[in-house]
């Protein structure tokens, strides 16, 4: 089978993945929110490869996963810059 | 030789390498912290490229393993940082403070939730709990959390040794394993929003 | 003397972080230039994939609470193996009956195919992983508490 | 089953993922159960400040909470020690080595000294990446050979496992166990507490012996 013929959201998913990782990898400018939104976009080429394979239950659970380390995140950099602001 | 498998996690790898290599130059701690999730996705994606009904049964517990440590070294990062009471700005607007609706929408959540079971109705349900308490600034009494906790998870043991030993009687098993699931993600996910709240007083 | 300067490097912990993902990056590449590996077609818990189905893509074969076989390593150590590939909540029922896009919702697992494997077969693994959540909370709330 | 350590006395079963005694992974078990008993009756040791050009000495004081609480996970990552110790599937064991990782940053990070507190999140980062070389080498166990239990493994009858999900598996147990950075833990030692804080040395050093062999298998 050529690389043609795999399914598109299998190729379509692993070069999401890849940019997304050098999009995260080196964020322009540098701050901690660039990166945490960055970190969606390798989370959407994962999402795909697993639809792909048809793991709707692993797909799922990422999502949930994903909001709850989004809530960690925020509530370190706000405390983080809670020092520093205000 | 070169298939599917192998075209996959040569792009997987790839993506593996280079996080791996922003993580060694990276310097900042916070910064380290979130690179962490980045290199999780790469092992995420060597699991789900094995495309059997296997790979979701490994990706669950990858996926908890992960959030876990998550919660763990952000609060060891607040503690050493000395940034436990910095103040976290909620959704506690005075509007949203007193209207019902957040109330509703979390009852129906929970509710919800429980009728679902298992994990995907753990999830829900700790959904709503935290959407309720991050709405209320709201502080719950940790020691019951984590009394739920500890019961969530004896419900859970004796469920699996229910499956292993006494097969007979795997409905009460799958009862109690549903029922500790839903307790074990909703206690996770309201200390998430209870975390919300303005420090530990 | 070399020794002890590397030794010396290795105390400080702020490089740690820095020494073991260079060896991760190192070790990929490594693993890059050993491609490919064989995937092997005989898989545990294989996948088949009926599209006429509602549960697609986690139905198994036969209506709820009837056996059917699964693809385990040692079926012999699990009885009840296939007994709960197909259980549904009335109202998932209900949703089977109407759509044949259930298997991709929410409302589809209260059970299936995955709670199979992650609480009877692999049951082991599912005892580790909520110990390991459970751990990992004991520490976050008792850094919470006593701030 | 000729490259398993000597042969089976017992194998227990739970499901697809046996639990097997071999006399390797039995004196193995044996150890890490001494020390946990060990580890439950012991009473922690007070650390004592000595100022130097006198004899004035200081014992700092440990609260029961904290003592509790450092107990607890010493025992936890005692159990996980064993569990990795016994058993016989390579995902298994992964996990129990990821819990070996996370209850070593939990006896630490109870105190509170900033240097320790340090320490322990660097720990905490390596150990929370070391998941991914661990994780990804048992998936590519699986996909290998199409089995992940060990007693299958040794029998030599599967494909060959190829090197790099060995050498994946080998890193990620020493950035769990930290095994080369010895100095580094030494660091983190200054945590009083001595029962607790050998617990960590003792549990990295067993999964390490633990995954030599595992690694030698198919």
């Amino acid at each position: 089978m050529m690389i043609a013929e795999y399914p598109p959201e299998f190729l379509i998913g692993l070069v999401i993945l890849v940019i997304g990782t050098i999009a995260t990898a080196f964020p322009r400018p540098k701050d901690y929110l660039t990166r945490l939104i960055n970190l969606e976009i390798p989370g959407w080429g994962l999402l795909l490869v697993m639809l792909s394979y048809n793991e709707a239950l692993a797909l799922f659970t990422f999502g949930a996963i994903s909001v709850l380390s989004t809530y960690i995140y925020v509530r370190v950099m706000q405390k983080k810059a809670g020092g520093a602001g205000t | 030789m070169w298939g599917q498998y192998s075209y996959g996690i040569l792009v997987v790898l790839v993506a593996g390498v280079i996080a791996f290599f922003a993580l060694a130059i990276e310097t900042d701690d916070l910064h380290r912290f979130l690179l962490l999730d980045l290199v999780e996705i790469t092992a995420l994606g060597v699991i789900a490229l094995l495309g059997t009904d296997l790979a979701e049964a490994l990706i669950l517990p990858g996926l908890t393993v992960g959030i876990a440590e998550q919660l763990a070294l952000s609060q060891i990062y607040c503690t050493k940082e000395r940034i436990m009471q910095n103040p976290v700005k909620g959704l506690n607007i005075e509007v949203i403070a007193k209207a019902d609706a957040p109330l509703i929408i979390s009852m129906f959540l929970v509710v919800y939730g429980l009728i679902l079971s298992g994990f995907t109705g753990g999830g829900v349900a700790g959904l709503g709990l935290v959407f309720f308490f991050m709405s209320r600034g709201y502080r719950e009494d940790l020691n019951l959390l984590e009394m739920a906790s500890g019961i969530s998870w004896a419900l859970w043991i004796f469920a699996f040794f229910c499956f292993m030993f006494l097969p007979q009687y795997w409905f009460i098993a799958l009862m109690c394993a549903a029922v500790g699931i839903v307790l074990k993600v909703t206690v996770k996910m309201s200390l998430v929003g209870t975390m919300w709240g303005n420090g530990n007083d | 003397m070399i020794i002890r300067r590397i030794s010396h490097y290795i105390s400080n912990y702020e490089n740690i972080m820095p020494l073991f993902a260079g060896a991760c990056a190192f070790l990929i590449l490594i693993g890059i230039l050993l491609l490919p590996i064989q995937y092997n077609p005989v898989q545990l818990y294989p996948k088949t994939i009926d599209r006429n189905s509602s549960l697609d893509p986690y139905d198994r074969g036969g209506p709820p609470f009837t056996q059917v076989e699964i693809g385990a390593q040692y079926p012999e150590n699990s009885p009840t193996a296939g007994l709960v590939t197909t259980y549904l909540t009335p109202f998932s029922l209900f949703l089977s009956q109407v759509t044949l896009h259930l298997g991709t919702t929410i409302v589809a697992h209260p059970g299936g195919i995955i709670d199979e494997i992650l609480y009877n077969t692999r049951g082991l693994d599912t005892v580790v992983e909520p110990t390991i959540l459970f751990i990992a909370f004991a520490i976050a709330s008792y850094l919470y508490r006593k701030g | 089953m000729t490259n398993l350590a000597g042969v089976p006395y017992y194998i227990l079963e739970f499901g697809d993922e046996l639990v097997y005694f071999t006399p390797y992974t039995i004196t193995l078990f044996l150890l890490a159960l001494t020390f946990t008993i060990f580890v439950l009756i012991s009473m922690p040791e007070r650390q004592v400040d000595i100022a130097f050009g006198g004899d004035a000495y200081t014992t700092k004081v440990i609260s029961v909470s904290e003592m509790r609480f450092r107990r607890f996970m010493a025992i936890a990552c005692g159990l996980a020690s064993m569990g990795a110790m016994v058993t016989g599937d390579i995902f298994n064991f992964t996990l129990f080595t990821a819990m070996v990782g996370i209850t070593n940053v939990g006896i630490v990070a109870a105190v509170k000294s900033p240097h320790v507190q340090n320490a322990a999140y660097q720990y905490g980062l390596v150990a929370l990446s070391a998941t991914v070389p661990l994780f990804g080498g048992a998936a590519i166990y699986a996909a290998a050979t199409g089995s992940l239990s060990m007693i299958e493994l040794a029998k030599g009858a599967l494909p060959a496992v190829p090197f790099v999900a060995k050498a994946f598996l080998v890193l990620g147990v020493i950035g769990e166990g930290m095994a080369p950075f010895y100095a580094a833990k030494a660091e983190m030692f200054r945590a009083p507490g001595a029962p607790y804080v050998i617990m960590c040395s003792l549990s990295s050093l067993l999964i390490f012996l633990r995954v030599i062999e595992v690694v030698m298998l198919g």
